[in-house]
């Protein structure tokens, strides 16, 4: 007689209310015509839900599921991360799509399901889990990075992040292969247990398999040398997608990233602490210098985006609750300036959907100064300038490094700020001390929805520049 | 007696990925990778994984070949010759990085893995590895990621047909 | 007094478009610090300093907490009142001075930028945002300095500042993190309360602070090796020079220097430092000063000198005298800008002051202004640069760190400040006009009354001097400095400064075309230069020849060749690795996934090694 | 029973084998034939360690694997029609119109 599973549904309500909405959306796109605005309204509402429903259990750590999945505060906070990241997303799409001519109804529900994927992976406790969550939410991004079907670079973007990130995943695989292996279970906490235990000795085994975790987990977030597809796949990439992609999968990613480190075999760190420092540092080194020379918007979006990704790394190397909660600040902040830089990229876009060059621009800051300002916010943010979100973040971030004692890392890291802001001001003095070339006329389109995803991101970048004690004191529970 | 069992499959496996590798045409890589998927249903029996041994055949063999075999022939590709160090670029330095990474993993796997033959196999029941025991394990510790993996196959499922749809509205 | 801050912010940073607005906003912002300054007024000295008004808690972690706060002392007050007194004074000059130009309302909000940026660093009340304060005062430099966004050169000059801020800010940063480690707080009130107790003087911790503090100082403040900057910063629109060059941006490192000054004195070696190098900028810049042709550059360069000045009294120790000078020489340096300004506006544009000459009649207003603002740089008696600048001279004897070496050096060059001054003096405008095509004319109301006011201030600030030493010295610690009274070497600088005016004039009376007209000018005068004649050219041959060469070496050698060098190398190199980086993002999956392999190769390699 | 190692090693080689085919195949279905080498090559680790540790969960893992793989290929070969119809090669190097 098999026992009956022990299940609780509380725990799993946001993926089960996105679930049932990403379905209903795919249903109801059967029997409604070419317009799919309907559709935009089902999904934020189910994303709402969905973040309201993460709240049920209150925020202790409860788990349930042998154990397999948790409800705390990280995953509570990252849920409403995912769910803001994703309804910014699919408001940028709803004028983008128009105007591309992406008819797809199907779209909304694989980026809900891409989020039910990012929920799963912030909140799993099992190895099992987490490769499971890494592929909806890997399997939902290459579907999104070709969803312009005709569009040659997008084909081309689309292919290339499969290849890859399937080349990925089997590295990430054999790593928990073998991290099984060496502990003989799959359950973070029993994992920390077995490393905890006086009697385990570290085997060749179980290194090998956290470095090739490193390589997986280092191409999904992004991180050099594991980056390179991260400008090729950003740039082919429908634009409200790359700023998607960007945000909400790299969080998740981290997040699992950061719970099996830090919650599963934080005891071996000092043979993997070091590596990370290492993959940190060139990480920031390569993106930012990696953009300081890019034209296309998109691109050096792309490669700052990998910068990040090893400023967030630092906080993972950090270990202590502070890494943690700095790492969830700087997610939310990411959130707000990536979108909203994405954002104007997107109605500043030519018709045709080629995207804006630098030097397209120039001039912008007297024609459109409100977008400009805008732009300049988000981009100021970035760098890590106050009073702006992106400070904050990248403060809390190095002082836990700081705690820690990793100091030429934070250094290394406050060296590589300084250098983003060579590119960031680059686009800045562009928007407002050159001429535009040629006749050449910028023209934003201004959707409504597009316009509320800057002020939402606007705001969030202040808000959280300014006054970031609430957001922080959640995420120190 | 094992042993004689299984060096055998062991190296046609290695055989057959080399040739699904190495093989000029798409479909010879197919069907040798087919030959390796049986042969690894050989290994799992040999292990007692007996369920497993039987999905590899049916699931890998059986469907994800016959999508490979079938787009293969939709696309109607012609037999290439373009394994790297047969291509008219000279890709030297490439090639020669390849060799000697592939080389070091290689080197680095088998030494490590060599280090864990102090452990001894477990006393295992005859049930062991029969789609009785496993689906107890599947249905009771496991019943989560038994249920996300049909989002997973949903999202796929949607997915492969908003791509692969040839026209749109 | 949490209003005062508040209220002063939202109105600085209104940028609406019209010039009006922004010089109300400083106006404004202005009365809120004379407000200030008689609240303070109102307290008893000691209880003036260490008003620190917390707005809002801002960043909470662990042992570290940060504050949106302000202080109130009467350093910052003071400080205050400068900034916005002379900006205000600044922005109403350049509502006439940039009225033709299209970007009219761009420059006023930088202006206002900048205004902000330095007004955040001097009311800062810890080191981050002092910090903060420090970085946008770099930033809004930058875009004021590269406003004519289409001269190469503009953009040129804007760059180099940025670069040499960076270097500076990077000083700050180490510095403040270094305070961090050692205080475990930034504020001002913990870190000075605790420095005293917890380290003798000259201690290694204390030097590294208030060295890397210097790097920022030094960077921002126009010091050797950090000043190239300044000079080419001259590309920027006239009330920028005036406003960042004179009044504010530059005087900040002698501000910060000034705020520390509990750490200095607990680190005697830096403070010679400081001393050494400010007397040796001093007179560097004044030699470089005696070769320019450029209105704006001679300027500049008194303005490096004039601050080597203030870095030698803080650095013997007199930081209420060097705030003193700062003061002064905010006034009288704007008034010469703004002059210089003015006449640059009237000539339409030519800055060469060979191609100037006979403006006297012209531009009296402008005539007037520019012989008050050069009769106070070389301290010409009962001028207010004549009380701030003897005092230092002075005290670089007669003050317990002072020798002879720095006043040497000090005296000197305010010889040679005499010389510079007033040959551009004489060349702008005396004689006849030398081209025949440019049709000088005065400048409107809205510049010339700029002019007044602080040709007015100039002329009397002077005799505040003691009632500023006495209202800042709360913060020093509690002494007012002691006067120190030497009639002789008051008399030595006297004269050095004469030779050198006479020396000026030397030079442009061996221009025959204008012999004559001095000499209707000057008759009595005239006697006692024919006799002189001769020692004037001895003077010439021996002293200005030489000292013009060096000049020019330092010029081309040290600072075309030497230092910018090394900052265009670092920029290149940079972007080259950049390039390189870029060049393996083939565009290849192949390529890509041998990336990955290989990176995955390399660490399994580290940890086999490790 | 063959030791432990012995299965590690098939695991290993298999594994090493898939990751020089995407190293030096151009044919993106190769490729993609190469990657599903590479999850085989783990679920043989996975189901020796189970084997020698007596317990289910690695054979849970490798069916988890076996859906995975099916997902990937029905995506990946729908990627690989998709971009087939828009140029018809599906040799990689002639993708790169994205690069630096």
């Amino acid at each position: 007689m098999i026992p009956a599973p022990i299940v609780d549904l509380v725990s799993l309500s946001p993926v089960i209310v996105l679930s049932l909405f990403a379905m209903g959306v795919l249903i109801l796109d059967l029997f409604i015509g070419k317009d799919k605005t309907v559709l935009v309204f089902l999904s934020l509402l189910g994303l709402f839900l969905a973040a309201v429903s993460s709240l049920a259990k209150g925020t202790g750590p409860i788990y349930s599921f042998s154990n397999s999945y948790v409800v705390d505060t990280f995953s509570i906070f990252l849920t409403f991360v995912f769910a803001i990241s994703s309804a910014l997303a699919i408001m940028l799409s709803v004028s983008y799509n128009k105007e591309q001519g992406i008819k797809i109804g199907e779209y909304y529900s694989i980026i809900l399901f891409c989020t039910v994927g990012m929920i799963v992976l912030a909140s799993s406790a099992d190895l099992i889990m987490i490769f499971l969550g890494i592929e909806i939410v890997s399997i939902s991004l290459y579907i999104l990075a070709g969803i312009r079907r005709t569009e040659k670079r997008s084909n081309e973007a689309a292919l290339k992040y499969f290849l890859l990130g399937a080349f990925a995943s089997g590295f990430l695989l054999y790593g928990m292969a073998l991290v099984y292996g060496a502990t003989g279970t799959t359950h973070l906490k029993d994992i920390a247990s077995v490393l905890a235990s006086s009697e385990f000795k570290t085997s060749p085994i179980l290194l090998m398999g956290v470095v090739l975790l490193v390589v997986g987990f280092g191409f999904k977030v992004a991180s050099v040398p594991f980056h390179m597809w991260a400008p090729d796949v950003y740039q082919g990439s429908a634009t409200p997608v790359t700023a998607f992609m960007s945000v909400g999968p790299k969080a998740a990613v981290f997040a699992a990233f950061f719970r099996i480190f830090v919650e599963g075999i934080p005891n071996i760190s000092d043979y993997w602490d070091t590596i990370l420092c290492i993959v940190a540092v060139i990480t920031m080194f390569v993106g930012n210098l990696g953009a300081i020379i890019q034209d296309n918007m998109k691109r050096l979006l792309a490669y700052s985006s990998i910068s990040h990704a090893g400023y967030i790394l630092v906080a993972l190397i950090a270990k202590n609750s502070l890494g943690m909660s700095s790492l969830l600040f700087y997610m939310l902040a990411y959130a707000f300036m990536s979108f909203g830089a994405f954002a104007i990229i997107i109605i500043l876009d030519k018709q045709n959907g080629d995207n804006l060059e630098v030097k397209d621009y120039a001039g912008l800051g007297f024609k459109h100064p409100v977008i400009a300002v805008c732009m300049s916010i988000f981009l100021l943010s970035l760098g890590g300038l106050p009073p702006f979100a992106g400070f904050v973040g990248k403060f809390y971030i190095f002082s836990a490094a700081v705690k820690e004692g990793y100091i030429t890392l934070v250094v290394l890291g406050v060296l590589n700020s300084a250098i983003s802001f060579y590119y960031y001001l680059r686009v800045i003095v562009y928007m407002y001390m050159k001429e535009p070339e040629g006749d050449y006329q910028v023209q934003p389109s201004l959707a409504p929805f597009s316009l509320l995803v800057i002020g939402i991101a606007v705001f969030g970048t202040i808000e959280l520049g300014i006054f970031p004690g609430p957001v922080i004191s959640w995420t120190m529970n | 007696m094992e042993l004689l069992i299984f060096y055998p499959i062991a190296a046609l496996a290695v055989v057959l990925a080399l040739f699904v590798v190495f093989n000029k045409s798409p479909i010879g890589s197919a069907v040798s990778l087919i030959g390796l998927m049986l042969c690894l249903a050989g290994v799992f029996i040999g292990l007692s994984a007996h369920f497993v041994a039987i999905l590899q055949v049916i699931i890998y063999a059986g469907a994800i070949m016959v999508l490979f075999m079938f787009v293969i022939m939709l696309l109607n590709l012609k037999d290439d010759d373009n394994v790297i160090w047969k291509s008219r670029e000279g890709n030297t330095l490439l090639t020669v990085l390849t060799g000697f990474l592939v080389l070091g993993i290689l080197y680095k796997i088998i030494s490590i893995t060599l280090s864990a033959d102090s452990s001894k196999p477990a006393k295992i029941m005859e049930s062991f590895g029969t789609t009785a025991e496993v689906g107890k394990s599947l249905f009771t510790t496991y019943v989560l990621p038994f249920e996300v993996a049909s989002i997973l196959l949903l999202v796929a499922m949607v997915g492969a047909l908003v791509l692969a749809k040839t026209k749109i509205d | 007094m949490g209003f005062l801050a508040l209220s002063f912010l939202g109105a600085v940073l209104d940028k609406k478009q019209v010039g009006l607005v922004a010089c109300s906003a400083v106006g404004l912002a202005f009365l809120v610090a004379f407000w200030a300054l008689t609240d303070l007024m109102n307290l008893e000295p000691a209880e003036r300093i260490g008003h620190v008004e917390v707005l809002y808690p801002w960043i909470t972690s662990g042992k570290f907490h940060l504050d949106l706060s302000v202080l109130i002392d009467p350093l910052s007050v003071f400080m205050l009142m400068i900034i916005t007194g002379v900006g205000f004074v600044i922005h109403v000059y350049s509502i006439g001075y940039m009225n033709d130009d299209p970007e009219y309302s761009r420059f006023m909000s930088y202006m206002n930028l900048f205004i902000f940026s330095m007004s955040v660093l001097v009311m800062a009340a810890d080191f981050f945002f002092l910090i903060v304060g420090w970085a946008l005062v770099g930033l809004a430099s930058y875009l004021l300095i590269g406003f004519y966004s289409e001269k190469r050169s503009a953009v040129l000059a804007a760059r180099k500042a940025f670069v040499m801020n960076v270097i500076g800010d990077v000083g700050m940063v180490v510095a403040a993190y270094v305070i961090f480690q050692n205080f475990g707080s930034l504020n001002y009130v913990d870190v000075f309360a605790k420095a005293p107790e917890m380290y003798l003087p000259n201690s290694d911790a204390i030097l590294l602070i208030t060295f890397l503090l210097l790097v920022g100082a030094f960077a921002k403040s126009a010091q050797i090796p950090l000043h190239t900057w300044l000079p080419d910063a001259m590309e920027g629109p006239t009330p920028v020079s005036a406003l960042i060059h004179a009044a504010t941006m530059v005087t900040a490192g002698v501000y910060l220097i000034a705020r520390c000054s509990v750490l200095y004195e607990l680190a005697p070696y830096t403070m010679y430092l400081i001393a050494t190098v400010g007397g040796i900028t001093a007179i560097f810049a004044a030699t470089i000063g005696l070769v320019q042709n450029d209105i704006k550059r001679v300027i500049a360069y008194s303005t490096m000198s004039q601050l080597g000045y203030m870095f030698l009294a803080v650095g013997i120790g007199m930081f209420g005298l060097g705030m003193f000078h700062l003061m002064t020489h905010a006034f009288f340096k704007a008034l010469l800008f703004l002059s210089a300004g003015s006449v640059i506006h009237g000539m339409s544009g030519e800055q060469d002051i060979r191609k100037m000459g006979g403006l006297m009649a012209i531009m009296p207003l402008t005539f007037i202004s520019f012989l008050i603002g050069s009769l106070s740089l070389i301290g010409f008696p009962l001028t207010s640069g004549y009380f701030s600048k003897e005092a230092i001279i002075i005290s670089a004897w007669h003050a317990p760190m002072g020798n002879i070496f720095f006043w040497g050096l000090a005296v000197v060059t305010a010889g040679l400040t005499g010389f510079y001054s007033f040959r551009i003096f004489f060349f702008a405008f005396m004689g006849k006009q030398k081209d025949p095509n440019a049709h000088p004319h005065e400048s409107p109301v809205v510049m010339t009354l700029p002019l007044m006011i602080l040709a007015f201030l100039s002329l009397i600030a002077g005799g505040l001097g003691h009632d500023v030493l006495e209202f800042l010295s709360p913060v020093f610690g509690g002494h007012v400095p002691p006067h120190h009274e030497d009639g002789l070497l008051e008399g030595i600088t006297l004269t050095l400064g004469a030779v050198g005016v006479i020396a000026a004039l030397g030079l442009y009376l061996t221009d025959e075309e204008r012999v004559k007209f001095v000499k209707d000018m000057l008759l009595p005068v005239h006697e006692i230069l024919y006799r002189k004649y001769y020692i004037d050219e001895l003077y010439d041959f021996f002293l200005v020849q030489p000292t013009k060469a060096i000049g020019k070496f330092l010029e081309e050698k040290a600072e075309r060749q030497g230092i910018d060098f090394v900052v265009d190398q670092v920029a290149e190199k940079v972007k080259e690795t950049s390039e390189g980086l870029s060049q393996w993002q083939s565009g290849k999956v192949r390529v890509y996934a041998l990336n990955m392999v290989g990176g995955a190769v390399m660490i399994l390699m580290f940890l086999v090694f490790y | 029973m063959a030791p432990l190692s012995h299965y590690l090693v098939l695991s290993g080689i298999l594994f090493t084998i898939g990751v020089m085919g995407v190293l030096v195949r151009r044919n993106a279905i190769v490729v993609f034939m190469s990657i599903e080498i590479m999850l085989n090559a783990v679920n043989i680790s996975l189901i020796a360690f189970d084997r020698y540790l007596g317990q289910h969960d690695g054979q849970i893992f490798s069916f988890m694997v076996m859906a995975v793989a099916a997902a990937e290929v029905s995506v990946g070969l729908a990627i690989v029609i998709a971009m087939f119809r828009n140029k018809p090669t599906i040799n990689l190097d002639e993708f790169n119109l994205m690069k630096w």
